[in-house]
């Protein structure tokens, strides 16, 4: 059954929500965290090249041959983020600089490789636009938000781009801020429990 | 033997168009990434050195070549007057090259400051010398003229307890830059002219 | 009547010797408060605060998460009462609630539940928690700091943080003999020495902790220690004092005998107490913590299932 | 003490028996002496694949308080020396080897057969563990069967004998049957007869949650009704009260190491119960010994979370087995 545009774009926000119901991109989503501003960049740089790779994969598909597909997605994929690279140094040199090696990473999220084999290939321009898209948007979200979680719980504010903080320490004066969180070993117990909490709510 | 052929068409013209598209974005990005180094990397250093310019050193810097190396030069004008200049030297510190920015005045030939831009140096203990201003503000107001060293080896500067090399490496830099400046100095006076207007 | 009579039907063996996990529970904890009643004496009113906040929160996380994942209520064995009152022994007297109840929450909720309960966690819950708070919230888990308040005979300093700025010297300022009585600051239940040293050999005896752990464990420390103390006898202290100090006894008794998380063969369970010992020293001397004990028992937990292929042949598998 | 139910003799004289008693051989000892006291198997002496090398009489008793097969060392001797005689003859084997505990070595002696000893304490009397300990033959894992050796018990043994020299079957199996306040008796009970006679004859009464075990307390089997019969290795009889029964649960493994330690057989337990709760059978015969256990029951005994890992042992290997002969039949 063909699912329209919207359908498509929507699938991402939550029934392929990547992170947490497919359980793919978990490096990045692990590694840049620590606050939501890193998340939010990470997840729209990721989104940019995902909507990119996947409109130019959809475009050239049928001229792809299909055993060397996945050296040509990558030559894509790299083209892009090498473009978001760039794009980022000139234009948020800080936040290049906090999510760091992540940003060439994006090569390798499997979100990336997965969209591109499992949907643009097979599927026409419009389609691979809602669904490079939805999925990057939903990235997005919740990376910004177990970003967000983290640095409530590991610093006691939220800050983002410099303003629209929330400070827990506000509304609980005696809060201590739990610097775990922000740790390493914070994110997978983070991540562990959010997707405990996703499956829990279910479909 | 068709879909060989075809394999290596698409893929060279691929790769071909991927390049081109890459050259062109970072030709057009090029001059705003140097900009943003620039100023997030050494505008801190600069800042505190030439803190109270009339003018933004980073837009107003010139390049001079020393040796093989080219150097950025920063201007700071105080008083109506282009006289001040920073620039960045490298010492071998304990975890890689530390970069020290030294300003000096060009009428008085003083330091003016000195700051530690980029190290790799151990969390609270070499990079104390980033973080806490008391072992960079030492510098300020030595001459040009007399080499500087840290107090072990007979100089005048006090180092970080617990963190010798470091503090070597920031002297070192800081003398590389005494010396540069004093080569340089004809040459950046010819330049610190077109600031100055 | 033969017709009506309803006979058990079960399956062999029809004897069992008795043992159970709540009777194996009830006996640590038993066991534990021969070292917990002299540091609540010490300590005053907070401590017993601190244990009975521990204990009761412990329990209401195993009822909470036994509720949410709609599984047999399993507070009956004893083991969320164990989690508690081990943490409740690392802890120092003046931990605040709050602490307390996201401790227990690691432990039980994190450090045990998740893994699927009593049996499957990979780390000694109560460890894993302590490490967590401990990196989170140093400033209230310096003994130095938090124990300010109080007034005593002896010298109110952690002894581990004066043997590692100090050196051994700092360290042979403290006799042995007050550490053994518990004369020292520190946890709740994890300064008194002669309760836990009772309270161990009371265990290793009813065989509820293998005292192959526990002894390799002191032998480690003792070993590493002396190590230590005969490289450079100036910087490190001898191993007197590493055996009486911080989480030593409570590490080697009551930690790192717990089952899930250690191996069940003779080479095996020597090899992961001796580990254990030598990495606190390592980590007391050269390492940038100050007590490693906690450290060292996470390792070795992590070693556990490695070790546990150091394993004697079954019967008819080859030779 | 001998239970006589049926107030007559029940040692029948079967007639097509008398006849072959004359030459006795392997293939006659099949089709009469299969149903024998002690219960003894010729199915070995005709797998063509594993040859029977030895023949080996225990002596001993491989449960708890089961004391059957000593008491015909101890006060048969005479009849156990006969019996192996005339097994060694019909097998062609020159000698049987007969394993007692250490207390009885001197009364053996007199066998004439080639003397082993074991320890007295449990399991040592296992079959498999003689094999592997006393005889030192063991071989691949396999089970007691497919060694090349053929176990008989020493009261199989005697009855054999009897068989022959009389030309009558004997039934009377000899039973220690322990009552409720754990009293030891041993008693001659003709086999067939039901629970109920024996109870009758020792006024022992049952009420609803008690357990009658046929076998002793670590192998054994629990019966539901009294009317079970006394089988040909029916060795021991208990009937516990309701309130001697511990109660056995499901939870987890807590890896005590308990059952690892008393383990005869050397398997890690602890490992392998996990695979076995989680019905994954091939993964624990494949990699965790899971046919290596002799079945002893120590590992449940010893459980602090009191797990049927003794059940679970058997329903694996049994799942296995049906498995595989359903695999068989298709093939």
């Amino acid at each position: 059954m063909p699912k329209t545009l919207v359908q498509e774009f929507t699938k991402g926000l939550w029934q392929e929500l990547p992170p947490f119901r497919l359980v793919l991109g978990l490096c990045p989503t692990l590694g840049v965290t620590t606050s939501m501003e890193n998340g939010l960049g990470m997840g729209i740089a990721t989104t940019f090249v995902l909507f990119g790779s996947n409109i130019l994969i959809s475009m050239l598909r049928s001229v792809i041959p299909s055993k060397v597909r996945i050296a040509c997605f990558i030559i894509i994929i790299a083209s892009f983020v090498t473009i978001v690279e760039l794009l980022m140094q000139a234009y948020t040199y800080p936040l290049y600089l906090k999510l760091g090696v992540f940003i060439p990473l994006i090569v390798v999220n499997c979100i990336l490789l997965g969209r591109a084999e499992a949907f643009a290939c097979k599927n026409n321009v419009s389609s691979s636009m809602a669904d490079g898209l939805g999925i990057g948007i939903g990235y997005t979200l919740a990376l910004g938000s177990l970003g967000a979680i983290r640095e409530l719980l590991g610093h006691g504010s939220v800050t983002v781009w410099g303003h629209l903080s929330y400070n827990l320490m506000s509304a609980f004066p005696s809060y201590h801020p739990f610097t775990f969180m922000v740790q390493a070993p914070g994110a997978f117990i983070c991540l562990g429990l959010m997707l405990c909490l996703i499956n829990a709510i279910g479909d | 033997m068709n879909e060989m052929v075809k394999m290596v068409v698409v893929l060279t013209v691929l790769s071909a168009a991927a390049g081109g598209v890459l050259a062109a974005v970072n030709k057009g990005t090029a001059s705003q990434i140097k900009d943003q180094q620039l100023r997030f990397v050494k505008g801190p250093a600069i800042e505190t050195i030439l803190a109270g310019s009339s003018i933004n050193p980073i837009e107003n810097r010139f390049e001079i070549k020393e040796g093989d190396a080219e150097k950025s030069i920063f201007v700071g004008k105080f008083d109506g007057k282009a006289n001040t200049i920073a620039f960045e030297e490298f010492g071998k510190g304990f975890g890689g090259d530390i970069g020290v920015m030294v300003g000096v005045n060009m009428d008085t030939d003083k330091l003016v400051g000195t700051a530690v831009t980029v190290h790799s140096e151990t969390p609270g203990m070499g990079a104390r010398a980033k973080d806490d201003p008391s072992f960079v503000s030492q510098f300020k107001g030595l001459p040009v003229a007399n080499p500087v060293s840290v107090t072990k080896d007979g100089g005048q500067i006090t180092a970080i307890s617990g963190a010798t090399i470091t503090s070597r490496a920031v002297c070192a830099a800081v003398d590389k830059a005494m010396q540069a400046y004093q080569k340089m100095k004809p040459e950046l006076q010819q330049e610190i002219k077109k600031v100055g207007k | 009547m033969h017709s009506t009579l309803k006979l058990t039907v079960s399956h062999a063996p029809f004897w069992h010797n008795g043992s159970s996990i709540s009777s194996k529970s009830r006996n640590i904890l038993l066991a534990s408060l021969l070292a917990v009643i002299p540091g609540c004496y010490q300590y005053g009113f907070p401590a017993v605060g601190v244990v009975t906040m521990s204990i009761a929160s412990a329990i209401l996380w195993e009822l909470l998460i036994n509720f949410i994942s709609r599984r047999p209520i399993s507070v009956g064995d004893g083991n969320a009462a164990l989690i508690g009152m081990m943490l409740a022994m690392m802890m120092p007297a003046t931990t605040p609630w709050w602490a307390v109840v996201t401790g227990t929450f690691f432990a039980v909720v994190i450090g045990k539940e998740i893994f699927g309960g009593i049996g499957a966690n990979p780390f000694n819950p109560a460890v894993l928690a302590m490490t967590i708070l401990m990196l989170s919230w140093g400033a209230l888990f310096d003994f130095n700091a938090a124990l300010l308040n109080y007034s005593f005979d002896f010298k109110a300093v952690y002894p581990l943080v004066m043997s590692k700025s100090f050196g051994a010297s700092a360290a042979g300022s403290f006799s042995l003999m007050n550490l053994l009585q518990g004369k020292q600051i520190g946890g709740i239940g994890s300064t008194c020495g002669i309760g836990l040293i009772l309270g161990g050999v009371y265990l290793m005896i009813r065989g509820h902790i293998r005292w192959e752990i526990s002894i390799s464990f002191l032998v480690g420390i003792f070993a590493a220690a002396l190590g230590f103390n005969w490289l450079n006898p100036e910087l490190y202290a001898g191993p007197g004092f590493h055996l009486l100090t911080g989480y030593t006894l409570i590490g080697a008794f009551f930690l790192a005998t717990e089952d899930s998380s250690s191996p069940v063969n003779f080479i095996p369970m020597l090899l992961y107490g001796l580990f254990g010992g030598v990495l606190t020293v390592m980590v007391r001397n050269i390492g940038a913590h100050i007590d490693g004990v906690l450290y060292a028992i996470l390792i070795i937990n992590l070693v556990n299932p490695l070790l546990d292929k150091i394993r004697p042949k079954a019967i008819g598998k080859g030779v | 003490m001998t239970i006589d139910v049926d107030g007559e003799s029940a040692q029948t004289v079967d007639e097509s028996f008398k006849k072959v008693c004359q030459a006795p051989s392997l293939e006659n000892a099949r089709d009469f002496l299969a149903g024998l006291p002690g219960n003894p198997e010729f199915k070995v002496f005709f797998d063509t694949e594993k040859p029977v090398k030895a023949i080996v009489v225990l002596g001993v008793d491989d449960d708890l308080l089961s004391t059957t097969n000593q008491y015909f060392v101890k006060n048969n001797i005479i009849a156990v020396k006969t019996g192996i005689d005339l097994l060694c003859k019909i097998v062609g084997i020159s000698s049987a080897i007969l394993i007692v505990p250490q207390h009885l070595e001197q009364v053996a002696k007199s066998s004439g057969a080639i003397i082993k000893t074991v320890d007295s304490e449990y399991p040592s009397a296992q079959p498999e563990l003689i094999t592997r300990h006393i005889l030192e033959t063991y071989e691949d894992g396999q089970s007691k069967s497919k060694s090349g050796i053929a176990f008989f018990s020493a009261e199989a043994v005697c009855a054999i004998g009897a068989a022959y020299n009389t030309g009558k079957l004997p039934l009377e199996k000899t039973v220690t049957f322990v009552s409720k306040d754990g009293k030891k008796r041993l008693v001659s009970v003709p086999i067939g007869t039901p629970l109920q006679d024996i109870l009758n004859e020792f006024n022992e009464t049952l009420n609803d949650g008690d357990r009658v075990i046929y076998g002793g307390p670590m192998k054994g089997i629990s019966v539901f009704s009294t009317e079970y019969p006394v089988q040909p290795d029916t060795d021991i009889i208990i009937i516990q009260d309701k309130g001697q029964i511990t109660e056995r649960n499901d939870t987890a493994c807590i890896n005590c190491g308990e059952c690892v330690r008393v383990c005869p057989a050397n398997i890690q337990i602890n490992l392998l119960i996990r695979f076995l709760e989680a019905g994954q059978y091939e993964e624990a015969a494949d990699l965790y010994d899971l046919y290596s256990c002799i079945e002893c029951g120590f590992c449940s005994y010893v459980c602090e979370s009191r797990i049927p890992i003794f059940q679970h042992i058997r329903l694996a290997k049994h799942t296995l087995d049906s498995m595989k002969a359903a695999e068989d039949t298709n093939a």
